[in-house]
């Protein structure tokens, strides 16, 4: 059996660790099997809505500012790991950022996946379809 | 009877919403359902052991231990999180255990209800 | 869904409310959320009252910060620890902490 | 001679400590002469403005339902040592709280100082006159 | 040359506020000012010592032990604020002082210029 | 008095600096506060830089959120925590972090 999660990221990054421990946890489900029962999984994935889309601007420097990893790093890992990330149309068009301005792949180290960019109603039926909701 | 999952994440100390989870927890295991409560980021520093209790800050290390005295709640703190904080694995709460991420995210797999506390 | 919303605070939060599109949620108002319930501005109570939820608040909470039942918008539910469990696991298929 | 520092308080009690901290802080100005020299000091006063005025709600049962100390308590303690506790009255108007809601002296425990209800100008001026301005 | 005092309070490990007060620290040390730097609510998490560098979280012992040799720097964490986290004097990370409140006060008497980070 | 406000967050403490009537405060955009300065919403720039104010942002907190000075409102001026220390002792008489 699979239980489905979704992080839903309305939280600004740095600010607070929400968005950076909301991506970190989500990672986290590729290694829930050890925990489980045989064929038991947990499956994660992430929107971002709101202020929370502005975590997925690219070319952040947090480590060379700060010494830390940038949110866009967690991010790209999730790609890597084939998770499915979720980013909202309507709160893009908002600020007015499109594709160009945000990490949307991890082509350069390998992934295969890419973040969506989806109206915020595909989010919604995403929060109706899952078990269980995780917001910040 | 249920199972609780609750995720505090970046609570802080000083603020109330760790003493609400806990709280909620206690409510949670007089009515007989089983809580799991996965402490991270800022909500670590519940799992410190040493705590002086002050009137002007919450302590919740009384409550937790009658909790745990139950059988049906455990209590876990993210090993990262603790380390990065200087919280080591003898600096821990007595019967709070850390474990890393995943723990959180396999107890919500037969847990009826998920209560993230994911932001302060 | 039947979703349930904890919300504790009160200067954030209340536009993520309008977007989640759901059969009528319960929102309980814990912490500062509280607020919301028992505090008018120039006159004028909350404008998240307006919308039409469900609304409770933790008396525990009223009662920390100066208030009790009775200074309660007619529209909101007192309720305690006790009662959000109930809710949570019988009234809610998910609960979303805001 | 006399430094003057105003604390002035934006912060909603209780989600973080900022206001209990500003309290506590300002409280300690009473014994900061053992690090300074003779007839030298610190005097510290409190504002509260915006939603800070939360904060001086009267019957708190903070102790009672989560066993800490409750805002009032402090505020009361500031009173007593005679500390300039002053609330922004439009902000009172605005809340449509009058001081009969309010904790606004320590006559209980001894105290002979009153909290002052006055015009957002005179918190301004107080914010003028102080040599440096402590927010939270 | 001035004189800095900072006031860091609630600020998070984990927001960068901390990391803040400790870049303009050492920016104004670097030209010849003095810095006392104040610890108090959550902000004591600084203090302790034993920290875990991990490159997702801020870790500023490096640069706070830096600042500490230049002699134009002080660091001071509240005393009970400290306790109540568990954070005891054994605890504290080498060259931070410990004091109650009233240093922090007392700090600003002299002090040309005070920033207060009184919130998160 | 010379006020230098260190402004950290983007949701909040706009509705201070309106009531702060003092001489041309000073504005320095940190954190989460240098949104004010690369960011529109609706087509609009933060209704923050319409205020009669001297702006600056941290070029440090600029590029960490994956922004340079380029992107900068032309009424916000890219500064460095050099900068802001040369600030905090020449400019202003009081400083305060909101």
């Amino acid at each position: 059996m699979t239980k489905r999660l979704l992080f839903v990221v309305r939280a600004l990054p740095y600010k607070t660790e929400a968005s950076r421990l909301a991506l970190t946890h989500a990672i986290a489900s590729q290694s829930v099997e050890i925990y489980l029962a045989d064929g038991d999984l947990v499956e994660a994935s992430i929107a971002f809505i709101g202020d929370g889309v502005l975590n997925c601007h690219k070319n952040q420097q947090a480590m060379k500012q700060y010494g830390i990893t940038p949110i866009e790093g967690h991010l790209k890992n999730s790609l890597l790991l084939d998770m499915k990330v979720l980013i909202c149309k309507e709160d893009l068009d908002n600020y007015g950022l499109t594709e160009a301005d945000l990490l949307m792949d991890a082509d350069d180290i390998g992934g295969e996946v890419k973040a969506q960019i989806v109206p915020y109603s595909e989010i919604m039926k995403e929060m109706e379809s899952v078990d269980h909701l995780l917001f910040c | 009877m249920g199972k609780l999952t609750i995720g505090c994440f970046s609570s802080l100390v000083g603020s109330l919403s760790l003493d609400f989870a806990v709280k909620l927890s206690e409510a949670a295991v007089k009515k007989g359902h089983k809580v799991d409560f996965w402490l991270s980021g800022n909500a670590t520093m519940l799992s410190k052991a040493g705590q002086k209790a002050f009137k002007d800050y919450s302590h919740l290390e009384k409550t937790v231990k009658e909790l745990l005295t139950t059988g049906n709640f455990q209590i876990t703190a993210c090993e990262a999180c603790a380390e990065a904080r200087g919280y080591h694995k003898e600096d821990t709460l007595e019967g709070c255990k850390r474990h890393s991420m995943d723990w959180y995210l396999a107890s919500t797999f037969d847990a009826d209800r998920v209560l993230h506390m994911g932001g302060d | 869904m039947k979703l349930g919303i904890i919300m504790s605070d009160f200067r954030t939060g209340s536009d993520i409310i309008d977007r989640l599109s759901t059969e009528k949620p319960g929102v309980i108002l814990v912490g500062n959320g509280v607020y919301h319930a028992t505090t008018k501005e120039g006159g004028k109570s909350s404008p998240l009252l307006d919308k039409p939820l469900t609304f409770y608040a933790l008396t525990e909470d009223l009662e920390s910060r100066g208030y009790t039942a009775e200074n309660l918008d007619a529209r909101v539910k007192a309720v305690t620890y006790d009662d959000v469990v109930d809710q949570i696991f019988s009234d809610y298929e998910k609960i979303i902490w805001i």
